[in-house]
């Protein structure tokens, strides 16, 4: 009996093992997933090809724009896809990308584009106005699209007569159209046809991704890497550069270390505690500024009242945070600037209303913050009757039923969150007012949160859109029932004006009224808006140089930057 | 035979501990609240139109089993509905199809985002685990031979130190000490989109991002395999046959090899099975420390994003390869123990 | 393991404890945390908990005379963390060990003393709680029941129990086949007069030594669960330092410091247990101290009439 | 006379003396100053209660002593070298070779997980030179069969044993290099007595067929009667009483061996009542002064408790420490 049974019978616990993991029969490693049907490599230059390496922390969720949610794959959408309008760097003014020319009515219903000639798709097949209105119905017909599906809402018809004029009818006239359209991708028709029935058209992966954009797929690994090459007889914007790959790490303090070392060439963010280091790191570009796509931090405050309170919700909010005393109180008792310090390390700039500072025009920056004065917030809370009656450092109601007491909730997935909860407890504290914090998953904080209304106080965010319609939306009183009102606010001057907002065609009129509600939320203190998170990128001086960087928002995974970056010589 | 009989009551166990693991996986995932629809960010452009219509898509719209609408928050139902108009036997219907559902987060079939994910797990904890096992063992087999002398105490406090370690912190610091003293590459499975002369030279791309993570995987298992085999060959050299074998006039080495060794290795095939059956557990943290995209990447990642789906299939193969492990220890066993093996 | 090797009394165990150096190195290391943890207002140079002015600057500052071991990302400084984690770490180890002894140690005993069915039946269930991986399990129950400490001192003695389950089931079966108990029966004893006076006494030792072990593996539990996010980030424990430091950036920011001290010290509390573990197991249950193929000492001593050179012993 | 008295002397152990070192109670004198012969084809039988040392004796030949044992003087001279001399390897070569052994615990001393034809053809394969290794299938055959185990027995494992079938094994096994000393360490303690005359039917066989020459040690005075030639007589470490077998059972000098045969059964000559010794065996780490069987002896006067008696010739093949027999 020699021992080479025992390691014969080893290797086959093994193998046994591996072969039973799973009724899936594990693949070669996939050297390329799958070779694009479009035209060959760009004729390899002389020189070796300029390829730009970019860290990110994230991946996309999925290639089909129809259900992607995630930020990663609306930026490959971005490089990889043409859209009627295109958004510049200032937030809020839009130029026009596939039609060289639009007429819009007189009442505002019917928009007709002119498409401009002898654009192509990757594989060659030439994109006519036909693409387009494929496309914009294809979006309409599928409701369940997350994101997409809602811009179309108000389109009545979408034709194409020819194959270089779109005419889009309109059920109402809205004032920010091009908002709507910046982010339909035209699909190419003789591919996405295939995919029209419910189940086919979530179904489909798109690795291919044929687009008309000024960047081609060459190669997708989820969660590993994304391989892009230019499109360079793009008809707008030809990239310099030769191949793109964005990079996914999974641990932030490896992406720092891969710019660092010099493996990546740029990376699209990165832990706050990471900039003081990385400012002083050789030949590396620190730049910081308000995202593209702002995200705002809202410190929600259950104000719901009790008639207005949802079917079977629990509706357990306090009572003392119904009134707007307390809420100013706790305004002027919170230190946005030491917040923005220890929880962002500096990279943020204090909030005032759920529109934030990136939206350019809709931002209402006439607004005075309220000034962090603790004796001030002890004053209001004194006047309006809150006093410590036991003596335990906790103010009481007015009619001594409650303690001042509010629980804190969080959603765990906000790094941030817990040690901007710390800060609020405790100066928060030094007004009398008690928190229990609490740390939330995700999606047991939504069960608590809305419709359910089974909370005090909430440390949440909101992505953003660039136009401020949806956001302040979820102030209106309709929407408490749906979910989408988190603080149970109800002003019937304000669903008036958010319907006037609606339909009021003039830029500067939609304007003031957009400014106007958001100066009535933050004079009742809806919220408190702790911060706009800054975004921080950098880049390496010694790889590619031409980055947009002077511009209100900073994007450099944007085509902006991507389409104009050349090889430092 | 008493051997056959005994086989087959363990696979029988086997069979019932993987059904249990499959009913308890799906209740489990009804009672977290939760809604696929939301899953991910919070963005006001999400109508509710569109969150019903995802619902409807996942299914989840249908009750979770007869007289039972919903597990969060509870609510009952009608309880003659037709069983396969329920969540749980359309389940159970597609699980015996191959099928695992749809992952929240990628629309993509669970099915076949694990089938990607699984080789690269078996690529890096294959090789470290083989690793671990032929240096842990030798070292407790020498170790044990050199009792209570400095070689056992100094390989016995190395193993203690190395099981003591937390793993994902054993990772980052290898992590930072390799990329930025040896120029180590610092996460993922191979140079990003880079292209390759040859498949070798892929390879050799593949073998440089293993390196870190197999020496964590290595010494952490190490540590466990030695002190195991350790005792193990301590008892065998305190039994009687040892005694004989040196009175034979055996030399040592001779007297481990053939006499010790296959006596200590019995148990340590139940504890290499179990070991392996927990490998993904395990890869959990290193993977996620070096950026490697495997089986245990995918669970931190579903975590995060709730997708239930995924969770929901990793779990299962996680909870089956355990218990095909355990099942092949015992087979193992029986074959290599003669005394089991003739009754 | 037969009674007079159980050395009841603590004088006794110190006796034969003193022997082995690594148990007396890992009792050092335990009791010297548990110190650190009961003193811990007096020893930090900080309070954690009270608030404290902090600027950009202070955040995962260098190590200085202000503060041994720095700061972390928060501005607080990391000794007093340490310091005050301890207690965390050790309420979580201890608890959860509590729990996991309990449930184990009745599981077990009543498999091992009722036997047939009831054995088989409990052992099964044994078997698929060990199956079920407990990591993810341990994810999705924290991610239920709102992150708390107590919450997650309870999951993980929940699901810690087998392998005491197992141990002390075969420690009672061997222990009830005793002559000494079976007489005791023949004379009437009842069950409960022979699990207190018999079973339970040979038992308990061996719990003893797998509660070391149980407490360790606990506290490793806890900081893998709270890198990965399902700790309770209200608390202050080893593992959440780690979690902070890891996902806020310490390592590109240089902040080696607030990494590497957490870690070391939840390395320097289970190896403790672990050395005092191997120590206890040694008294408890003595494995021969030598084998048939020791090296003797010197075989023979050297004969006064004649040198006889009896150790030079190639290696074989 | 012995039956053997003219044959060749193979094995004389002079003045052996082994001590155990323990942690806490100091040293042990397992062993003191023993000393015997054994000629070829003789079969010696070492006789004591349990724990008089005479299985550490037999250990200390072979030096096979657990880490914590030392023999501290003493030669063991064995075809003309002292075994004691010899290094490690060379002792290597002597073992099985020259002398072989018999373990008391034969259920664990085959290891459990090889065939036991295999252990048996690895002693064999061990000291044959390269030649003969081809014929060490057929070789072992013929070793079971002297033993009386069949054949087809050779490939099962000795778990498939019965407890006699296991000890025949290890015999056959001690044979395999046809060595010159076999020792047997209390062969048939762990066997019913049907078994028990069978093994020593064959091991008297085997000694009178193939010339080996036998120590049986044994607690049973019947096994002595049975097949030994000569009698060692152990007690508290030291050798109490040595003589061939008829004078010892006839004319046994020491008071320990009288009792000794006193409280053994005895077909020829009917006993009414078996007297049983007082006392226990002394422990070796608490010996008493002067002679170690004082205390339990009822002969014993005021020298046995202070002096220890010599080893004092009585006979040509007789010796006995105690004064009651010291020449005057």
């Amino acid at each position: 009996m020699s021992t080479q049974k025992w390691s014969v019978s080893l290797l086959m616990v093994l193998v046994l093992v591996v072969a039973a993991c799973g009724g899936t029969t594990p693949q070669a490693p996939a050297a390329a997933a799958t070779q694009p049907a479009a035209t060959a490599q760009p004729t390899a230059a002389v020189t070796e090809p300029a390829v730009l390496r970019i860290g990110w922390g994230g991946s996309p969720d999925t290639l089909n724009p129809g259900t992607a949610v995630l930020a990663e794959a609306y930026t490959l959408f971005e490089l990889v896809y043409d859209a009627m309008y295109q958004l510049q760097l200032d937030g809020s003014t839009y130029t026009l990308e596939l039609a060289d020319s639009v007429n819009v009515s007189e009442d505002g219903l019917v928009w007709t584009f002119h498409i401009r000639p002898g654009i192509k798709f990757h594989d060659g097949v030439p994109l006519t106005a036909k693409d387009i209105a494929f496309s914009y119905n294809y979006y309409q017909a599928h409701q369940d699209f997350p994101y997409l599906s809602v811009y179309t809402v108000y389109f009545e018809s979408v034709e194409a007569p020819d194959d270089s004029t779109v005419v889009i009818k309109l059920t109402q006239a809205i004032p920010n159209m091009e908002s709507q359209l910046i982010f339909l991708y035209v699909l190419p028709e003789h591919i996405w046809s295939q995919y029209t029935d419910a189940t086919a058209a979530v179904e489909f992966e798109n690795e291919a991704m044929i687009g008309s954009g000024p960047f081609k797929m060459v190669e997708y690994r989820q969660n590993e890497f994304v391989h892009l090459a230019a499109n360079k007889d793009h008809y707008l914007t030809p990239p310099k550069v030769d191949e793109l790959v964005f990079q996914t790490f999974e641990n932030q303090d490896a992406l720092v270390q891969a710019i660092r070392t010099g493996q990546v060439d740029m990376i699209t963010e990165m832990p706050m505690t990471a900039v003081p280091g990385l400012r002083t790191a050789e030949n590396v570009k620190l730049v910081t500024g308000a995202p593209l796509s702002p995200s705002i931090r809202d410190v929600i405050f259950n104000q719901l009242e009790p008639e207005n309170c949802p079917p079977d919700a629990a509706c357990t909010g306090h009572p003392a945070l119904r009134d707007r005393n307390v809420r100013l109180a706790l305004a002027h008792a919170t230190d946005k600037q030491k917040i923005i310090d220890v929880a962002l390390l500096g990279l943020g700039t204090p909030g005032r209303t759920l529109v934030a500072n990136g939206l350019g025009m809709w931002y209402n920056s006439s607004l005075q913050d309220y000034a962090f004065d603790i004796a001030e917030a002890n004053r209001i809370l004194d006047q309006a009757g809150y006093a410590d009656t036991d003596g335990d450092g906790v103010r009481q109601m007015p009619d001594g039923s409650a303690p001042l007491l509010f629980r804190l909730y969080w959603p765990s997935d906000i790094e941030a969150a817990p040690r901007t909860a710390e800060m609020l407890a405790e100066t928060w504290g030094q007004v009398g007012v008690k928190v229990q914090p609490q740390a939330f998953d995700p999606d047991a904080l939504t069960a608590v949160c809305c419709p359910n209304f089974d909370f005090d106080v909430i440390i949440w965010g909101w992505g953003s859109d660039p136009d401020p319609a949806f956001l302040l939306g979820t102030l209106t009183t309709e929407q408490i029932p749906t979910g989408s009102s988190e603080t149970g606010y109800s002003n019937p001057e304000f669903d008036a004006l958010f319907v006037e907002q609606g339909t009021t065609l003039d830029k500067t009129k939609r304007q003031e009224i957009i400014w106007e509600m958001q100066r009535i939320v933050f004079d009742d203190v809806v919220y408190i808006i702790p911060y706009y998170e800054d975004a921080a990128q950098a880049y390496r001086t010694d790889r590619f140089t031409g980055w947009i960087i002077d511009q209100p928002k900073l994007e450099l995974s944007d085509p902006s930057s991507l389409t104009v970056v050349e090889p430092v010589k | 035979m008493r051997g056959y009989r005994y086989l087959l009551n363990k696979i029988a166990w086997a069979c019932l501990t993987v059904l249990f693991v499959i009913v308890l996986n799906f209740f489990l995932f009804r009672i977290l609240p939760g809604d696929p629809a939301r899953a991910g960010i919070r963005d006001p452009r999400m109508t509710v139109q569109a969150q019903e219509a995802i619902r409807v898509r996942f299914g989840l719209d249908k009750p979770v089993i007869n007289c039972f609408e919903s597990l969060n928050p509870l609510r009952l139902g009608k309880c003659g509905v037709n069983p396969l108009d329920t969540q749980f036997f359309i389940y159970i219907r597609n699980l015996f199809r191959g099928e695992l559902g749809f992952s929240y987060h990628t629309n993509r079939p669970v099915v076949d985002m694990i089938g990607e994910r699984l080789w690269n797990t078996i690529l890096l904890t294959g090789p470290a685990q083989i690793l671990s096992i032929v240096l842990g063992m030798g070292l407790g087999l020498l170790a044990a031979w050199k009792a209570h002398t400095a070689i056992d105490y100094a390989s016995l406090i190395g193993s203690l130190v190395a099981w003591s370690v937390p793993t994902f912190w054993l990772g980052i610091l290898l992590l930072f000490w390799g990329s930025s003293k040896l120029g180590l590459p610092i996460g993922g499975k191979m140079t990003a989109g880079a292209t390759y002369a040859s498949t070798a030279e892929q390879w050799l791309d593949v073998l440089r991002h293993m390196l870190l993570p197999t020496i964590t995987f290595t010494i952490v298992y190490m540590g466990e395999y030695m002190l195991y085999m350790r005792s193990a060959v301590l008892e065998v050299l305190a039994e009687d046959y040892t005694l004989t074998a040196k009175a034979k006039g055996l030399k040592t080495s001779r007297i481990l090899r053939v006499h010790a060794l296959p006596n200590a290795l019995l148990p340590m095939v139940t504890i290499i099975a179990l070991n392996l059956g927990f490998i993904v557990s395990g890869a959990i943290f290193i993977e996620t420390v070096f950026s490697w995209p495997g089986l245990g990447l995918a669970v931190y990642e579903a975590l995060n994003r709730r997708d239930y789906p995924m969770l929901q299939g990793l779990f299962l193969l996680l909870a089956l390869s355990v218990v095909l492990a355990n099942l092949v220890a015992e087979l193992l066993y029986s074959v290599l123990d003669p005394r089991i093996k003739t009754g | 393991m037969s009674e007079q090797t159980q050395t009841t009394s603590l004088r006794g165990l110190w006796a034969s404890l003193k022997r082995n150096p690594m148990a007396v190195a890992g009792l050092f290391m335990v009791l010297f945390t548990v110190l650190l943890a009961l003193f811990a207002p007096l020893l930090a140079p900080y309070n954690p908990k009270e608030s404290v002015r902090v600027t950009v600057d202070d955040i995962y500052a260098a190590p200085s005379s202000a503060h041994w071991l720095g700061t972390d990302d928060a501005g607080k400084d990391v000794f007093s963390n340490l310091i005050y984690g301890t207690r965390v770490s050790l309420t979580v180890g201890f608890f959860a060990a509590f729990i996991s002894l309990a449930i184990g140690g009745t599981i077990g005993l009543v498999a091992g003393f009722v036997g047939g069915r009831v054995e088989n039946l409990l052992m099964r269930f044994t078997d698929v709680i060990l199956v079920i991986p407990d990591l993810p399990l341990i994810m999705v129950l924290v991610a239920l029941t709102k992150p708390s400490l107590v919450n997650i001192i309870i999951v993980i003695g929940i699901l810690g129990w087998t392998g005491t389950a197992r141990l002390v089931r075969s420690q009672t079966l061997s222990v009830k086949e005793r002559k000494f108990v079976l007489r005791a029966r023949s004379i009437g004893a009842g069950n409960f007069y022979l699990i207190r006076r018999h079973i339970f006494p040979s038992v308990f030792p061996l719990m003893m030594v797998n509660t070391v072990l149980v407490i360790s593996l606990a506290i490793l539990e806890e900081s893998s669960l709270a890198f990965i996010g399902l700790g309770d980030p209200t608390t202050l424990s080893w593992g959440q330092m780690l979690n902070f430091a890891f996902t806020r950036g310490g390592m590109s920011s240089g902040a080696w410091w607030a990494l590497i001290s957490p870690g070391f010290a939840i390395v320097w509390v289970v190896l403790g247990l672990t050395l005092l573990g191997q120590g206890l197991e040694q008294v408890f249950n003595p494995r021969l101290e030598w084998h048939h193929l020791s090296k003797a000492k010197r075989m023979v001593r050297r004969i006064i009439t004649r040198s006889v050179e009896s150790d030079k012993e190639e290696a074989s | 006379m012995s039956r053997v008295d003219g044959a060749p002397l193979l094995l004389d152990v002079r003045d052996l003396s082994i001590d155990f070192s323990t942690h806490d109670q100091g040293a042990m004198h397992a062993v003191e100053n023993v000393s015997f012969m054994l000629r070829e084809g003789e079969v010696l039988g070492v006789v004591g209660e349990s724990g008089c040392g005479k299985t550490t004796a037999m250990l200390g030949i072979l030096r096979l002593l657990p880490v914590t044992g030392r023999i501290v003087s003493g030669e063991i001279l064995f075809g003309g070298r002292d075994l004691l001399a010899l290094s490690e390897s060379e002792m290597a070569d002597v073992r099985w070779k020259d002398i072989a052994m018999i373990f008391q615990g034969a259920m664990n001393a085959l290891n459990p997980v090889h065939r036991v034809g295999d252990q048996i053809a690895e002693a064999y394969v061990q000291h044959a030179s390269k030649a003969d290794r081809a014929s060490a299938d057929e070789r072992v055959c013929r070793l079971l069969d002297m033993v009386g185990i069949s054949r087809n027995r050779k490939n099962q494992y000795p778990h498939q044993y019965s407890g006699g079938m296991r000890q025949r094994a290890m015999i056959a096994m001690a044979l395999a290099c046809t060595p010159q000393v076999v020792i047997a360490d209390e062969p048939t303690t762990a066997l019913d007595v049907m078994v028990q005359a069978q093994i020593l039917e064959l091991l008297k066989s085997l000694c009178d067929s193939i010339g080996v020459a036998i120590i049986v040690v044994t607690h049973d005075l019947g096994v002595v009667a049975e097949v030994c030639d000569s009698v060692l007589v152990m007690y508290g470490g030291i050798a109490a009483e040595y003589a061939d077998v008829d004078t010892l059972f006839n004319a046994a000098q020491h008071p320990y061996t009288r009792l000794l045969l006193d409280a053994f059964p005895d077909l020829t000559r009917p006993k009414d009542r078996l007297t049983s010794i007082p006392g226990y065996p002394p422990r070796l780490n608490a010996l008493p002064p002067g002679c170690r069987f004082a205390p339990r002896c009822p002969a014993a006067f005021d020298r046995c408790h202070v002096e220890q008696p010599g080893l004092s010739q009585l006979g040509r093949f007789h010796s006995a420490s105690c004064f009651l027999v010291e020449p005057k």
